[in-house]
Order: structure tokens, then C-alpha cells, then sequence
């Protein structure tokens, strides 16, 4: 199984969601995050003065797939996240070693 | 110029002097105060009052608070409110068994431009049916209406020394502040009858000496005193809930209603005068401000119209009983302009870290509002011209009244932010101020 | 109906026209307003109506900020408030300028019904002891009193275009509303010499129509002009913090003294008997919305209580005046179903995007109260009686008022949206709504 | 004390019995309330009373319901406000009807001393220029602002069931409670002509036993039936957002001068009078819980300064029209100490649950404050002395009254509270107290 | 070594920890995220309309622990985090590489 | 490529964005998280009662990295987030497999 850890601009979580429930997805967990890299942060006004905002939210989803899943997930997250602007974030996969659902003790695929 | 510049030489050394050495005399004097002649309770002068008592205190809580607390960092949001809170609590005690007393009765001899007696010592001797001299309405409204004025100005001028001041020593210094500073300023100003400035007449009519001049300067000081913030210019200071200080700016604009119109101490039309002034100037300000904001910056920021508002409203306060609408139009214009400039390019020029610009806005505002009051003041008003009705003596008068005022107010302020600072200390450490004012002091976080 | 269609018709076709003749008119018009009989001033109706300001100030700042900012989301709640604060302060100047002369001046010739004259421009004459005319309060208190009004009515209507409107281009849009829509409406039913409803004799206590239908209607045109949200219906646009809305709703309640109880211009037991059946109606219109929604939705939803206390406020307004408890009770009852209705049924049948309910409750709220009013009202207190008591013509007589405004209101709205629209443009950029209008917009956010 | 223990055990067993009698009696009874000497009204009188209706409004929305929901957790932040909104939607409605006549007409016979009649159900015969009876005001707005004291007191005691208790049942508790508690109370203390307490001449300016200890002692007995919340002592109950229980401590501060001053039914110097001792005490008391605090528990809570301004308010709210400065002060002082105990040491000692220390401080506050008003009340002030005076007696009148008002409210309270356990249920499931009762029981959340 | 993560149910967090605790754990790290999964989500009424709010609060606990104590861990979680109900949520097992504990230096399971 | 995931106390975060700027760091994610450790919670004060908060807030940091630069990332941040003080945080490296820049569609190496 893999972990697959996606950093996106919130605006396009619900895209990305939609996306990955066609896949046949059942769940995922996202959270929100700030991220620093190479989009120039924002600048906020305060009195006159300005302060450029070096981290912008962005929104974390991770998501526990069988192994051939994973590179489907990938490209239809990197698809439905797209902007072609600087920013749109990354995708980080690793390997899982084992998924266990609370509810019932299922391990593994039989458990996402 | 010569002769004024003599009497704020000799003021300047008066200051300390005097402030000091009331305390032996003025407990030495008994004597009543003046007899007034005789008007009658007016239950409607009374209605207006006892509204605009409220008014006012709506002002410092939760308004001020409020205002203040939306532009700080998430970790002082409760110190921020506590400051506010706890000098209102504070004051109060202070005010009825002592700061009434020494601002508002007409005192003797050598300190009586600049300070009372000790004849309503703990409000002895007002009774149920007292009024205040000269006035329709019961003394006890008077004091408590005076009362309001004296919480607001300490709380204003903590807006300088955000995020860094010890409550402990902020309770101290309010302590010391409040009978060396507002009071003989209070009484300088607006004790009729033996009050220094009174007598010089400048014209104030609801506080732009007394309250925020006072409040902007004092400020100013404690600002350089204590020093920047940590990670002043470096780290992002962004305010944590703008909501808050939108709130609170427009409970200012609502209370600022009992501030001026109730100063009028009655409610006829030079209260509705006063109302409208303020109105059109708080309205203009807030308007100027954002155009300038929007053209120089792009967009106009809500904080910036809040300020605007601030400003706005400060620059009217002197001269609200005394300008007509157009009068009030134009200060408005020109305090959005000129306090813009105040909390922006005069405090970057010089490097301060008057965080939440007590001086800018206040001091600067407060400046700017009196001298315009000697420029647009209208007989039929106020009973005073200004120089458009071709008394320029006035504004020579207002020039004096402001310089008496920050010098007063930034010699004894310094002389006891200092004297705080090597005793007790006047900052938090450098860990307490990392970890946020609402834990280190007051044990408490906001939790969502 | 006969008769009065044919006004209508006469009407929907005279606003444009005249809105646009006015200037010239209305410039060259320089006699002063009707003499007045010579009542004096009277300092307990002035304490009275001093307050009653201040409350009514109090409803926009920051009550109707917060009632609006807490329905909307996160990123759209500074600019939500920044829409009340900046229109307070544009009208404030607006209005001493020169909406208040145009409004409540008798006016001359053809557009008398319409358009007061401009004797007060810059309050020009408005002396310290100028009463009102009628009245026994001075001028500038009245003018102030009104101004509260002109304040709240385009702030109410922006409910209806929040979360995709441009700072700037309502900014625009108000300036031309509050001259060519709420001016000549607030003429035609408040001016009691020349006002054209006025004199058909629609009753409109404190703003039925003048405040309410106008903002409703004014907002269903602008959403239907301006579109939907992106993403309605579709994503969740769920409030991000309704104790704001509480707060806010809550303010408008406390406020809405003033607005109704001030609007007798006296402290007397009419000011009460309007207190009394405002809170009535406010009370039951709560009480019911609540139970409908409970019955439907099986869980009272904060909102809705808020929602339906809001609902009771604006149908009690125009019958404050002239209805008695009962009346008021009834007219609550009415009010809470109605609008509930208004604020869900209706809107999901027909579809549009009214983000904020600003037809659904002061659209729906208004019309429903202004009927009712000529039903309900009580000779023995206003002056004239209902249907209830017989008089089955009033009821003919406030529809025509609400006519009068609707089309009036619809139109020259329309105009003024599609103008401002094709011209600056009247909504943000697909990014900007995206991004939320507090960055993008005044380049704030909130950070907690 | 012999004597009055006879009262008191008498009482204990009439209270129930009353209670279910009255309705049947008050209905037959249509009698006008007793004839009134004869003032006129007073527009002054009026305007202030005006005022004091939207303070002491403004006191429950938004203040208390901000004071309470700032002190809950985060999910429970909008119930905690819907408690306080829906009991001013509710008690409105109920007032108008039939609490009103029921505790402020004379009534009839036997029940008279706790019960009024029937003779203004529905506000019959409360025309517009009807005036209270031996008062300068309109009884429509006498009506009102004893409305607003009707609204707050179940809204208080609602303080000690935070958390865990069903809106429903709440709704049907404020019901049965404000009529078998509330209105007989009311009546007793304040219906001068035949109140058995008044009778007694116990003295109670603005309600100190009507009120805090009515509402305490309920809210005691309360949380004693529903039990503790969930998790308590275990888990973390930190409030989540303590700026809001600091606005609302805020607001309840300004307006509780419409609560007290406005006590006065008239705006001269007995209101001024009382709105001084009023800020005395606050100050005072806010003080001293910081003080307290700081030594005990080494840093002063924000929540600890407006626990301390609420105590302060509480207790000097029965002595405000009786008692002079120094009174005031030294109410206040001891206010702050014993109300912190009872907040902290005694729930602490005894181990009841009550979450927001309505017992605590309102309970506890509201029984030192009517034993200190036997002891400072001034003859000069209001008409009676005290202790200070010589008059021992007020002391043991004073306790008189404050166990009849214990143990009335205690019993009925206790039966109440039982029937609506074993019938509807008090209580939400345990699943929906961890999920929250914004969600559970309104389907709302707060998202940011 | 291993790094856990769980998704739990927000008020299952305490007993979870006490648990763990029992187990000798004496480190972890707790975030507020949002889930999405087979649990249908919860109505908010908004004025008198119903929206469907697709993403539950869910807490993410994450764990290091050597691998002895990994399999125990998991299990201990399992029980104090289960009510049998549906959207009781998920264990993440994967294999961690290093740990380093800033204060010390100290590495991998002496830094735990 | 590594995954490191770095517990830090909220208020070096800006030391040590700093440090991995030095270091050719474009990028990284933050969050905010609850941390519970050997570090003893802080105690708030409630109306006389004194609460211990189990839980602290800590700043979460993630960071893909190449594998050469792994060590060295894992050593700016230890001397830039150590106060030496108990609570300073922990330094978690995983493997990563695979990783995606959304915009470009660019893999691995060339996506950090
Ligand atoms: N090496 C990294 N490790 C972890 N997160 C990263 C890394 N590089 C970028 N990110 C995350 O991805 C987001 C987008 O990256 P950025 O460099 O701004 O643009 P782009 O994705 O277009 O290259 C950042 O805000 C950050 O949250
Ligand atoms: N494949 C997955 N990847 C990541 N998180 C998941 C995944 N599936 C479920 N979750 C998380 O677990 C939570 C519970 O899952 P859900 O399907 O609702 O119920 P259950 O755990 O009973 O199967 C979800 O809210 C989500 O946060
Ligand atoms: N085993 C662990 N797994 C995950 N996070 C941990 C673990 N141990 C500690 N942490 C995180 O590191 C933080 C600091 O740990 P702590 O034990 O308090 O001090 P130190 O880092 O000095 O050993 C904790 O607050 C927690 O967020």
C-alpha cells in the first residue's frame, strides 16, 4: 500500500475530491497547512505598512491506497489540481506498511 | 511667541515641582468649594447625562478594549482587554476617593491652576441632592461623568506599549499617572474658575488636550522608554482579528456620542451641535483615510477606515461645542490626512514602536484638533471665534494650551515610566513575551 | 385599484425622469423651508432623541456589521463589515452635504412630492437653536436622527450581494442610491407638507417602507443583477461564526429602540407604546420562526431565532406608531412565519441568490408590516384608525404606498446596478471571490 | 428571630400551594389596579426610563449571553447564546401577557401579597397615556423595564446548567418558573401596596433578591437535579474564547446602569446617587478579586477582574438607591472577597457542578448585598437608615427577606425542576453533550 | 522503528492517550483534521436549507515507536479508540528511518 | 528522497525556516499541533481552579528532501530549534518514494 500525501490550494479541494471519489476512493483525511516555497507570499496592508506574508494556506490531503491504485490517485489529483500556476503544490508517495480499520480490526486493503 | 515661550519654560520646571509638592498642601486645604450660584436640578439635563456616563464607559469597555485587542497577536488578545479592564476597575476606586476631588474643586493659592483641595475627599459631602456648581445636574453625575474621561485616557495611551508592559507595573504607573498627569491637567484645563489653562482661555471643549494630546504623549514616551517589541520590523505583526478591532472602533464612534455631545452638560442644541460636528467629521476622516490608503496602497484596508473614524473623532473632540458643520467637515478631512501620515510615515521616519499608535492617532489628532478649534470656532456656538471670524489671537491661545499640555504631561510621564522601570521593571521578559501576555500574566489562552 | 394603478403606472415611468431632473431643480431653489408653528425646545425630548441616535447608529456599527459578517464565510468576514463601516461613513458626509436638505425641505414646484430644495445644502442656516419645524428638538438632532436612517438602509442591502460585490463599486452605487432612491422615498412618505405619500396618507411610522421595502427590493434587483455566488448551491456555505450573528441581531434588537421609539421625536407615552409593541412583535416573531423551523427542520437553529427577531423588528416598524400590544403580538406571529418563508421557501422556488435574506426578511418583513399597519392601527394612539376599527380604506392606502416604493425602488435600482455594471464593472473577479474579498479586496485577513 | 423563623417555615409550605391556587383566583379577578394619586407624566423621567429599558436589555443580549458562552467550550458556544436569546424571545411574549399584570397589579384577597391580578392580561386597559401608578412615567414603559428584569433573571440562572441541559425543557422550565417564581417574588418585594415583602419593608433597589439571589438560589438547585457535566474534574473545561466573556462582563457593567440608576423611575439625584455607588462597587470589587487572586493563585485572571466586576455589580444592586459612597465602596470590597469564595472555595468544599457560578457569584453576591444594604442604608438617600444609622432592625428585615426569597425559590424551583426531569427530560443524551450542544441541538457549528 | 498514525474520533482522544500511556509511551503529537469516508456526514440548517457537510472533525494522533512496541501500540489504540460505529477511523503503519531529539541530539530509540 | 518531519517549539520556527533557507531548502509545510511529551503541561487558571493542559502547542514541519541533503537538513534544524530547554521537539526521516510537482507534472529530485 502506499501513503500518498498531497499539498494543493484550498480552492481545489473540492475538485480533488470528486476526482479521487470517481477513482472509487472510500476516504481520505485533509488538513489545513501552511505552506513556504516558491509562490511570493501576500502582502498584508496594517497601518500603511505592509508585511509580506511568507506562509500561505494551503490544504494537506492524505490518503492510504492499494498499491495499483497509487499512480492513478497521483495523476488524478495532479489533474483536477492543476492551475499552471506557480504554487499549486506537490505530491509526496511512500510506502505503508500496514492499515488497520478501528471499527472492525480489518487489515490493510480489506481496511481502506 | 516670547511670552509663551517663557510660560512653558517656567511650566516645564513647575511641572515636576508642583506635582510633588500638592500633596502636602492639598492636604492641608479644607476649605469648600466656590459657592455657586443657584440653578435648579433639570431632570432632563440629568437624563442626557446619566446616558452619556454610560457612553462614555461603553467607550473604554468593551470598545477600546475591543479596538485594541483586534490589532495584537492571538497570545495578547486577553492581556490586551485586561488592560483596559483592569485600569477602568482601577480608576474608578481611585477616581471617587481622590482624582475627583484634586481635578474638580477649585483649590488654593499656589497649586490652584493646577490642582483641587481635598474637600470631596472620598466624594465627602456630596449629597443625593448636590449639584454640581454652575451646572442643572447632581454632582454625583458630574463626577461620574468626569469619571468616564479619567478611565478612557490611561487606557489609550497603553496602546504605545502593547504586547511588552507588565500588568503589575502598568496598574503603578496608571496610579501615578492618573493624580500627577490627568488630574492637573484635567484641572488646568477645565476647573473654570482657577484652572490655568481655563483662565488663558483655550478652548477644549470635550478632551483634545485632556484626554488625548495627554494620552498620545504619554504614550510616545512610555513607547521609547520600554522599547520595540521584540521582532519590531522583522517578524509579521499582523493583527490577529481585525473583527474585534471593527467592533470596538465602532463602539468608540457610538460612545464618542455621550464623549462630545454630553459635554455640553446638558441636552439642548449645543449638544445636538456638538452631535452633528462629530458625525461629519468622524464620517470625512473615515473617507479620507481609506483614499489615501487606496490610492498610496493600493487598497483601503478596514483597519485603516477604523483609524480613520479614531482619528476623525479625536480631532473633533476639541472643538465640538465650540465648530459649525463645515467646520466639522474640514477637521475631519484634515485629521484622515494628517494622522494617516501620523501612524505611517512620522512613526516609520522616526523608528518608534508606538504599536498600536496611541501618538499617532491620538497625539497627532488631538494636536491637529486643537489648533483647528482656534481656526474654526464660531461665536454663535460656542460663544468663542475662531480665526475665520477674525480672532487670530485664538489660535496663538490653542498653541499655548497644547505646549503647556505635552510638556507637562511628557516631563512627569517620563519621570514615572522611568521610575517604574528601574524599580519594578516596566517589561515583561523576553520568554513572556515570546510565550504571549495572556498565559505569562494572566494564565488564560484563547483556546479556538 | 383602478385609481391606482394608474399612479403607478404614472410613477414607474416619473422616477427616472424626475431622479434625473432634480439636480437642476432643486439647485436653483433657494427659499427656505415652510415657517413653522413656534413650539420651543424641549431638553427631555432632546436627551430623548440624542440617545435614540446613538441607538440607532449603534444597529449598523457594529450591530448590523456583525449580524451580516457572522452569516458569511471566513474569508469574506472583514470585508462584510468593512461594507457597513465604509457606508456609514460615505453617507454620513452624503447626507450633511446634501441628502438631508433634499429630503426634508419642502421642495418647490413639480418635484415637491418628490425632492425637498436645497435651503439646507451643507446645512447652510442650521443654526445651534434651529428646532425642527413641528418639532421640539433642534434640527441638527433631527437631521442627525435621519441620518442614522439613511445610514442603515443601503448597509441592509448589501446582504443581498454579499460575498461578490466590489468595495468600490458600492461605494458608487451608494452614492447614487441614497440621492435618487432612499431621498426622494424617505420625501414622499416623511415630508408632511409636500411628500407625495405623505399626503395620500400612508402611514409609515419609522420606516416600513422608506427603510425596509426599499433595502429589500433594492437588494432582490442587485443579486439578480449581479448573479449568484460562485459555487451556490454546490459548495457549503455555511456561516463561519454565528455568535457574530447573535451579537449582531442581538444589537439590532437593543438598537431598534431608538429606531421605532425615537421615531415619535418625544419621550412620551407614545415613545413607550412603541417600545412596548416593537418588543412584542420582536418576541413572538422569534418565538414563532423558532417553532416553525423546529417543526420543519426538527432543531431551532440559532439563526433562526435571530432570523426571526430580526423579521419581528421590521414588521412592527411602520405600526409602531399606531398599533397597541395586541396589534403588535399578532403582527409578530405574522411576521415570523412569513419571513421564514420569505427567507427559505420563496427564495429556493424562484432561485435567486439573496445571500444574506436581505429581500427575504426586510423585503418580505417590510411589506407584511406595512399592510398590517392599516389593519391594526388604533385611533387612540396614532391618530388613525385600521381596518379593525373600521376604516377598511387604510389598508387600500398603505398598499399604494408600497407600490409607490416598489416601483420606484425597482426601477431607478435597476438602472443604477446595470449602469455601475457595464460601466466599473459591479463584481469581483472569479479569483477574487475565491480567494475571499478580505485579501483581495483590503488586503487583511483574519489569523486565528 | 423567632418570629421570623415562624414566617419562614409558614412560607415554605404556602409557596407550593400559592403557586397552584393563584391561577384559578387571579382569573376571577378583574379588578383595576388600586387608584393612583395623581402625577403627570415627565417627559425627563420618561426619556431616562427609555434608556434604562434598552441598557437593561442590552445587558442579556448580547451581554450576559457573551459572558456565558465565552465561558463554555468551544462546541458549545452558540447554545450557550441561544439560552439567553430564546428566554428574551420567550419571557417577552410571557410578560406582555400575564407576568406583568401578575406581579405589578395590587390583586385580590388572600393571594394578594404574592400574586397580583388579572386586570392587565394581555396589557388590557394599558392605554397609551396611562401612567404608572404613583409614578411620572407611562406604564407602558414601567412595563417595559420590568420586562427586561423578567428576561435576565431565568437568563442568569440558566448560568449553573451551562453545558448539559436540553433547550426544550429549558423552555418549558422559564415558563413554570417565571410565573410560580419569578412574578410572586417580583410581587412580594416590589408591588408596594400590598408585596408581603415590601410590607415587611425590606428594602431592594434594583433586585438584589428579585434578581441575583432568586436566579442563584434556582440555579443552585438546578444544577444540584441535572447533575454534574460530563467529564468534570477530569477533563480540561478551559473556556474557549474568554474575549468574549470579557465583552459581555463589559456590557453587563454599562448597562447594569439602566438596571440600577434606572431603579430610580426618575432621572434626578438619587439615580445619579445610584449610579455612583454602582461604579464604586464595581471598581471596588474587580479590585479585590484581582487582589485576591494574584496572592492565592500568584497571577489575575481576566476572567477573575470580570467575575469581580459582576460581583461588585451584583451586590450593590439591592443597595444602589439606599446607600452613599463609602457604602458603596466597602459593598464592593467585601463583594470581591466573598464572591471569589464562593466561586472558587465553596463550590470547591461542597462539590456541586455549578458550571458558571451562578450560585457562586450571583446567589452568593446577591445575599451580601442585601445584608450591606441594612447595614450603610443612608436616611438621606433613600428614606431609610441602616445599621451605621442605628437601625438594627433593617438587618433582620433584610434577612427576613432573603430567606423568604430562599426558600421560596428553592422549593418551587426544586418541584419544577423534578417534573420537567421525569417528564421531558432536563437533560441531553450523553452522546450529544460530547458532541455539543450547538450541533445537537441547533444543527450549527462554529467553523473558524 | 515505526511512525503510527491514527485517525480517531475527537472525544476518543483522552482515552487513547491514557492508554498509550499504560503502554509506556511517553511522546505524541495531536492535530485537528477533517476526515472523509464512509461515514455519512452531518446537516447544518442554514436558514431553513440543509447542507450536507461532506468532512467530519476527526483528531490525528501520530506515534513513533520502536518496533517492538509498534504492533501493541496499534492494538491499544483499536480498543480505546472503537465504538463499533462507523467512522471510528484508521491506523497508519509505516517504517521510519531515523529520529532525532532536538534537545539532546540523542537518535533513534533513545530518542523516543 | 527523504521525508522529515520535524516537531519544533512554535516560537523557532522562524529560525528555522532560516537555517533551511541557508541550506537550498524551496520548500516546506507547516502546521499547527498539539504536542504531548516529557515536557509538563502548562497549568491555566479558571475561576480559582488551576487546569493542567496535557497538550502544547508545537509547530509541525514538513520537508521532501533529496537524500544527500537529508543529514544536513536534520542538523540546521536541530541547532536552530534547541533551546536545550525539555520540549524542544523531535526529528522523524522516512523514505519517500516518490514525489510530484502539481504544476509541472515534474518527478522526484526535480519536483523539491
Ligand atoms: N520540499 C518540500 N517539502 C514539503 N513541502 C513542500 C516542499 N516544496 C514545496 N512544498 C509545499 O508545496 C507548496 C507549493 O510549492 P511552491 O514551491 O510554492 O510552488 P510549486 O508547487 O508550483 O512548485 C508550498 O507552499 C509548500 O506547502
Ligand atoms: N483511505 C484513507 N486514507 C486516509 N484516511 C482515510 C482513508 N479512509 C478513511 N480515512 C479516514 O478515516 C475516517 C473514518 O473513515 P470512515 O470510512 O468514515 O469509517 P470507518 O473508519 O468506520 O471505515 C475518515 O473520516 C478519514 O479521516
Ligand atoms: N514518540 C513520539 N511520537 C510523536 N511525537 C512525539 C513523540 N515524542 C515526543 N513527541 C513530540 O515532541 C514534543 C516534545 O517532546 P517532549 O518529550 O516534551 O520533550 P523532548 O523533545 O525534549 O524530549 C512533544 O510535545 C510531541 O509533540
Amino acid at each position: 500500500m502506499k501513503y500518498i500525501i498531497a499539498i494543493i490550494k484550498p480552492f481545489k479541494l473540492d475538485e480533488v475530491r470528486e476526482a479521487l471519489s470517481g477513482l472509487g476512493v472510500q476516504g481520505l483525511t485533509v488538513s489545513e497547512v501552511k505552506g513556504f516555497g516558491r509562490q511570493k507570499g501576500q502582502t498584508e496592508i496594517y497601518r500603511g505598512a505592509e508585511y509580506a506574508v511568507s506562509f500561505l494556506p494551503k490544504i494537506k490531503i492524505e490518503i492510504a491506497v492499494s498499491d495499483d491504485l497509487a499512480e492513478k490517485v497521483a495523476d488524478a489529483i495532479r489533474m483536477a489540481a492543476n492551475t499552471g500556476k506557480i504554487g499549486d503544490g506537490k505530491i509526496f508517495i511512500s510506502e505503508l506498511a500496514q492499515v488497520v480499520r478501528i471499527r472492525t480490526g480489518e487489515a490493510d486493503d480489506a481496511a481502506l | 511667541m516670547h511670552k509663551m515661550s517663557r510660560k512653558i519654560t517656567a511650566l516645564a520646571s513647575t511641572a515636576a515641582v508642583t506635582a510633588t509638592l500638592w500633596c502636602g498642601q492639598a492636604l492641608a486645604q479644607t476649605a469648600p468649594a466656590a459657592p455657586a450660584p443657584a440653578p435648579t436640578l433639570d431632570k432632563a439635563d440629568t437624563a442626557w447625562m446619566l446616558t452619556s456616563t454610560a457612553l462614555v464607559l461603553l467607550m473604554t469597555i468593551p470598545g477600546l478594549a475591543l479596538f485594541y485587542a483586534g490589532m495584537v497577536r492571538k497570545k495578547n488578545i486577553l492581556a490586551t482587554i485586561m488592560q483596559s479592564f483592569g485600569i477602568t476597575a482601577l480608576v474608578t476606586v481611585l477616581w471617587g476617593i481622590i482624582g475627583y476631588t484634586l481635578a474638580f474643586t477649585d483649590g488654593h493659592g499656589a497649586t490652584s491652576p493646577f490642582f483641587g483641595d481635598m474637600s470631596r475627599f472620598f466624594l465627602a459631602g456630596m449629597g443625593k441632592d448636590t449639584l454640581f456648581p454652575g451646572s442643572t445636574i447632581p454632582e454625583s453625575v458630574f463626577m461620574m461623568f468626569q469619571m468616564t474621561f479619567a478611565i478612557i485616557t490611561p487606557a489609550l495611551l497603553v496602546g504605545s506599549l502593547a504586547d511588552r508592559v507588565k500588568f503589575s507595573s502598568l496598574m503603578v504607573f496608571t496610579t501615578g499617572w492618573l493624580l500627577l498627569v490627568y488630574v492637573p491637567i484635567a484641572h488646568m484645563v477645565w476647573a473654570t474658575n482657577t484652572g490655568l489653562l481655563a483662565k488663558w482661555g483655550v478652548l477644549d471643549f470635550a478632551g483634545g488636550t485632556v484626554v488625548h494630546i495627554n494620552a498620545g504623549v504619554a504614550g510616545l514616551v512610555g513607547c521609547l522608554v520600554v522599547g520595540k517589541r521584540k521582532g519590531f520590523g522583522t517578524e509579521n505583526f499582523a493583527p490577529a482579528n481585525l473583527a474585534y478591532a471593527l467592533i470596538g472602533a465602532s463602539l468608540l464612534w457610538v460612545g464618542w456620542f455621550g464623549f462630545n455631545a454630553g459635554s455640553a452638560l446638558t441636552s439642548d442644541g449645543r449638544a445636538g451641535m456638538a452631535m452633528t460636528v462629530t458625525q461629519l467629521a468622524t464620517g470625512a476622516a473615515a473617507c479620507t483615510w481609506m483614499a489615501v490608503e487606496w490610492i498610496i496602497r493600493k487598497k483601503p484596508s478596514a483597519l485603516g477606515a477604523a483609524s480613520g473614524a479614531v482619528a476623525g473623532l479625536v480631532a473633533i473632540t476639541p472643538a465640538s461645542g465650540f465648530v459649525g458643520p463645515t467646520g466639522g467637515l474640514i477637521i475631519g478631512l484634515v485629521a484622515g490626512v494628517v494622522c494617516f501620515w501620523g501612524a505611517t510615515g512620522l512613526k516609520h521616519m522616526l523608528g518608534y514602536d508606538d504599536s498600536l499608535d496611541s501618538f499617532g492617532v491620538h497625539g497627532v489628532g488631538g494636536i491637529t484638533g486643537a489648533l483647528l478649534t482656534g481656526v474654526f470656532a464660531v461665536k454663535g456656538i460656542g460663544g468663542t471665534s475662531g480665526v475665520l471670524e477674525g480672532n487670530f489671537a485664538q489660535l496663538g491661545i490653542q498653541a499655548e494650551g497644547i505646549l503647556v499640555t505635552i510638556v507637562w504631561c511628557a516631563v512627569v510621564s517620563f519621570i514615572l515610566f522611568k521610575v517604574i522601570d528601574k524599580t519594578m521593571g516596566l517589561r515583561v521578559t523576553a520568554e513572556q513575551e515570546v510565550e504571549g501576555l495572556d498565559y505569562s500574566l494572566h494564565g488564560e489562552i484563547i483556546h479556538d
